[in-house]
């Protein structure tokens, strides 16, 4: 065995929680801005009036995710999964975003479709079970959310395949040069799909940015069952850069994806990160995490919480009083009460629209399927 | 000795038929997806781990081939992997291991290696979840040859089923109806035989006029629209079919030419479905007895709907009568 | 102005279709195995990257869930995809992708995004080759809601119908009957029209005493057996299917309501194929006309056989003509 | 991005046919015999009789392969995937194997199943056509053929873990101790099932070593198709070693097997090994590899003939006389003439055996169409 491949293996793995020396971190859970000679060019120009437009995000997108929760314990929502502690994953790496660069979601990224500038009801009508999706992913160039565990990873691979032969790559253009970015679970990174895309990708330098939030669980089964090492390192199996960010660290997280979104624009994708960050919640509304995971994981994770972290700075740093954080919250409650009113009020299609959109072009069995349905439907109004 | 009545779930009955299995053989290990400390997102293994153990009730990483692949190589090495699917809509990633390798490793062999396995998967609508959790894949396993498959609909079934699955040498794709699996019925727990075997139907209602035929969740609904039509003067013969390949062919023909009549209920798309070979096989034996075509009951041609489209898409009671009338009129 | 007649392989003909179909739309892309320098290993994209260059004719990574999960996102960037699976055997792995994304992604997004994209197999047997290399998994696909799923059998219809299902703004499994790649036929090839939709059936041959139906391989095989029922004075109308989903059911209703009887040939395992669903829906539509059952010519519910033993397993003229003997008894 | 990552990923790529400096070799294409300080104790006991008997396998198994191409040119074969070039690939992986190890081949190990014991007529069995496989894996501890790519990989692993529940590793106990090899190909590397089968191996410590034969092609696409990177660094993605042989050099190929092997038994599995190689003739006899590849490569490759450079040990080391050659000479054409005897004397079984074994357990299906197939095949009979 080659001595640096034993070494290499031979790096202790960080202990539960701690991301380890290899993590990217700007801002310290005590809200100490840190320097990282890599990466402070990336919030160099952030001004007072941008950190307080993050801070606002995080804060509505947890106030989404809360009105999520309580909307279906109220029975308005048939499941949840939540996002909570994932909020600086999800802001920050979506605020890095250009408008034309695309996104491929799971079913969690809430936070991003949010900043992405998506009606933040899109999110509910999977969950309300209104339809199965049902928004223009080209609307705000963010896909559908994916419900099959890995399976976007090869859609962005592919959209970013096509980017390259559009030549929306490395030309220096900023308004042509394109990235895809990809998000997934640390659970996915088993699927055959996830690896498959990052074949692909390496292969054809697909400009694709995959963004790995490492929130510790995939349900009941930790991080560990995953994968031996940590998992940004997975890439460097498949020949391209993977790094580590503390992904409850917004200024990290804005800046390490900014590095890669820029990386991937040049020609230089495709690139892995790993968010190291917590899902602090259940897995979702049907979930019961008491019955594998202990409480003290999760209270100590709460010393980490990404939103403290930002109000911390930006009140130490003189960049934002308390009239600013009042009205955010006054904000937040506006938003939920909206976003409530917009999901009780969400109508269910009617029966016959099963067939609408099956086919693109017309199918003479969504017709007569249709048509059978409104003459039984029918018959029923006749009887009464 | 009499036996010990007992009101189980249906689920339960999986857990406790499971449990005897691992206890009658210490070959029998579970493979799935958060069935160890969890017990399964349905609770189907609860408790099974912590009595068997972490190699016995095996927590697999996140992949769906891998948990498939992986049981056969256990297979070959003398284990009897019983694994788990989260949801229907998640058995597609190891669709190739299941036809390539699993349905064919025998043939291949020329018999000379058994894949003793079992693939549990709760399957079908009606639970309000979202896309890719309430499918009915059944025909994709059922049309391929090497395999074995099954759909249990009530709590006794259930229970001796999963064990009888466990015991057969053949790989076998099991189906649990999970919207019921909260469903209770009483039955004696401490028997020591199977009521019947694993490939057999059920008639569980005899009836004259018409045989209503399905499997899995919509039995529950057969017998619910048979009472009705009973009040309204129409005898219907329900049978749970319970074995989807091999198809107990000569039970549903048997009824069939008692009654002449025959409505298939299948929650799956119609085309090319269970009820469509059904309507094939029964159309070519009781050609002069059938006094109409086979109705098929089924789920539309189209991707399963948002849930709160769900009952419009689902076969109920009025659609399983609107069916026994469409056979009566002619 | 004449046409010009060529006589072109079938193999050939697909080539030249998806010449047509690239230079008629820069978005066509082809991807698959081997299928650049090789142009694949039956050669059908010989020649094209050679001159659209490799940005269109894409040789991938050995990974057919990433074939087609890939050509998913490319249709959403606009482009139109070929995936072309080497072996009918080896669409497996991209079974998830197909069943869950290919088919399902318009109708989640109501319709805002098309996935425009044909899925390319050669299937079949009867070329004498290993495992995995002659299977017939078309009833998968049939039973898919969201796809649509054709076969051709005859190079004139090859050449047309690959252009018309890359045109085609829903997804298209185009099946390609591998053993008659080398088959010749004298067509027009400089005509601009096709002579029929891509979804409709064919009738090859009129005939009164019974309906032959089948799909891509078998159509020649048919076509022989109903010149050889003649010479004994059975008069056979044979029908190509061609599109297997949506199926042109009037068609088929159409012939059987003539001839009062129907035969449907497929090398698939009978058990859920679509002789299956044919005979459910002709005996649901046609009753009253039938005079015998619908016989089904199908291959055995067995995995593909070793390749010497293949002829046993095939629908040849003698198992067709016995179908039809069979037909005609009642 | 982390500075050592990046220098890792800038590690130049070696050219075509040069397995770089990471190569572990122990005799040069001349016939050299090279020291490695890591894997010279491997060789160490190996007796002039060893060398010889490896020189013989070596032979044999590259005239079972030219017999088998003859054989298919003559019609007796449906296909013929050929192995020269990676005999010693084969050879020295497989002598390394305890009998009680296991097996898990592609199409193409037939050099791998001699060395275990297999009649050499079983691999014609599924190129003849007369059955899938048909040999019994327990007979040999080695499994049927996969043709399906990268199938394997994931029974290999499970068959691993069985060994592990079996209690079967790091008992320190050699007849109990045991391993489990899985042969791929550079192509398999890219399927999902192979990227999984990393990822349960790891996860569940399997005694498992995988040994991909990278022969620089799968079928007309080069290695540089599936991946960037040299394949055997695919492992560090995933946290278990790798490392990469001279494929075409038995005592290496024999000294790292062995090593990975006895790492696996104890307890230090999987493990990959990539075995530097090339395929030097067509894919199979359906390919014509003059489509996409130069006759300069293949010529190139003839100069690290692995048969030739053990013959040139062997020789100038005195361990072997011209008498020697002669008699493996004299031995392989007697073992030709007999495998084409029996390759052409082998029956296809009756039509009705197509039932025999498609089940274990009786199935009334089968029953019917037997009996069918036999009334109908009777009826010809009557006729006639
Ligand atoms: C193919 C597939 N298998 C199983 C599931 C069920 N499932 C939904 S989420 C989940 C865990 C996902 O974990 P991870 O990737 O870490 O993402 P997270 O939920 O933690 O954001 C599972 C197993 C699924 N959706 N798809
Ligand atoms: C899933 C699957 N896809 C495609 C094929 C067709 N096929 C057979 S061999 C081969 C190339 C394999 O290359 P590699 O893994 O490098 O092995 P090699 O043949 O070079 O030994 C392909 C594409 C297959 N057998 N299985
Ligand atoms: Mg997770
Ligand atoms: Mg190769």
């Amino acid at each position: 065995m080659s001595d640096k491949v034993v070494a290499e293996l031979q790096e202790p793995t960080p202990a539960v929680g701690d991301g380890g020396p290899d993590m990217i971190q700007l801002l310290t859970p005590e809200g100490q801005r840190v320097s990282h000679p890599d990466y402070d060019k990336y919030v160099a120009d952030l001004t007072p009036e941008d950190l307080r437009s993050f801070y606002r995000d995080l804060v509505l997108i947890r106030r989404l995710d809360a009105e999520g929760y309580a909307l279906q314990r109220q029975g308005e929502l048939g499941l949840w999964p939540s996002l909570l502690g994932q909020e600086a994953a999800q802001v920050g790496s979506g605020r890095a975003l250009r408008p034309h660069d695309f996104v491929f979601p799971t079913y969690r990224e809430h936070g991003v479709g949010f900043v992405r500038g998506m009606d933040p009801q899109s999110s509910l009508q999977l969950f309300r079970g209104v339809s199965q999706g049902g928004w223009d992913p080209q609307e705000n160039n963010f896909h559908l959310y994916t419900i099959v565990i890995g399976a976007q990873a090869l859609h962005a691979t592919g959209y970013a395949m096509g980017v390259r032969m559009d030549g929306n790559v490395g030309t220096g253009d900023p308004d042509r040069d394109t990235a895809v970015i990809c998000y997934f679970g640390d659970g996915a990174s088993s699927q055959g799909d996830v690896n498959e895309a990052f074949v692909y990708a390496a292969s054809f330098d697909a400009p694709v940015v995959f963004f790995c939030q490492n929130n510790q669980w995939a349900i009941s089964e930790p991080v560990e069952k995953q994968t031996r090492i940590p998992l940004f390192q997975r890439a460097r199996g498949f020949g391209f850069p993977g790094v580590r960010v503390d992904g409850n660290d917004i200024l990290a997280t804005y800046a390490v994806t900014q590095h890669c979104l820029d990386e991937a624009r040049n020609g230089n994708g495709p690139l892995l990160i790993e968010a190291y960050t917590y899902r602090m919640g259940a897995h979702t509304t049907a979930d019961d995490p008491t019955k594998y995971r202990v409480s003290a994981e999760v209270e100590e994770w709460k010393f980490r919480d990404p939103i403290l972290r930002l109000k911390t700075l930006l009140a130490h740093e003189g960049m934002a009083d308390e009239a600013f954080f009042v009205r955010i919250d006054e904000e937040a409650d506006q938003f939920a009460a909206e976003l409530r009113e917009g999901c009780v009020t969400m109508e269910t299609m009617a029966g016959e629209t099963m067939w609408d959109h099956v086919y693109a072009e017309d199918h003479p069995v969504m017709e007569a399927e249709r048509a059978a349905y409104l003459a039984y439907k029918a018959s029923f109004e006749e009887a009464n | 000795m009499a036996g010990q009545l007992e009101k189980v779930t249906l689920g339960k009955s999986i857990t406790n038929g499971l449990r005897k299995a691992m206890e009658a053989d210490p070959k029998v290990v579970l493979i799935g997806e958060d069935i160890g400390k969890l017990g399964g997102v349905f609770r189907i293994t609860e408790g099974l781990q912590k009595d068997f153990g972490e190699d016995r009730v095996i927590d697999s990483p996140l992949a769906e081939s891998g948990i498939v692949g992986t049981a056969v190589g256990m297979a070959l090495r003398g284990y009897r992997p019983v694994c788990e699917i989260q949801f229907d809509g998640f058995v597609y990633p190891a669709f190739d291991q299941i036809v390539s390798q699993v349905a064919k490793m025998h043939a291949r062999a020329l018999g000379a290696v058994k894949i003793p396995m079992v693939i549990r998967i709760p399957f079908g609508g009606g639970i309000g979840s979202p896309e890719h959790h309430s499918e009915s894949p059944e025909a994709y396993f059922a049309h391929t040859a090497g395999l074995r498959v099954v759909a249990c609909s009530n709590p006794e079934d259930a229970h001796w089923m999963i064990q009888q699955a466990v015991a057969c040498d053949d790989p076998v794709i099991f189906f649990e109806p999970k919207r019921r699996y909260h469903d209770r019925a009483e039955y004696d727990t401490t028997a020591t035989t199977a009521p019947r075997g694993l490939f057999e139907a059920n008639v569980l209602r005899e009836g004259t006029d018409v045989t209503l035929l399905g499997y899995g969740p919509v039995v529950k609904t057969m017998l619910e629209s048979a009472a009705a039509a009973e009040a309204e003067g129409t005898s219907i013969e329900v049978i749970d079919l319970r074995s989807l390949s091999p198809l107990p062919i000569d039970t549903i023909v048997e009824s069939v030419r008692k009654t002449g009549r025959l409505v298939v209920v299948q929650e799956a798309s119609s085309f090319l479905g269970m009820a469509s070979e059904i309507s094939a096989q029964v159309t070519e034996q009781c050609f002069y007895e059938l006094e109409a075509p086979v109705i098929r009951v089924a789920g539309a041609n189209i991707p399963y709907p948002p849930s709160r489209m769900e009952e419009e898409f689902l076969p109920d009671l009025d659609r399983i009568l609107d069916g026994v009338d469409r056979a009566l009129a002619y």
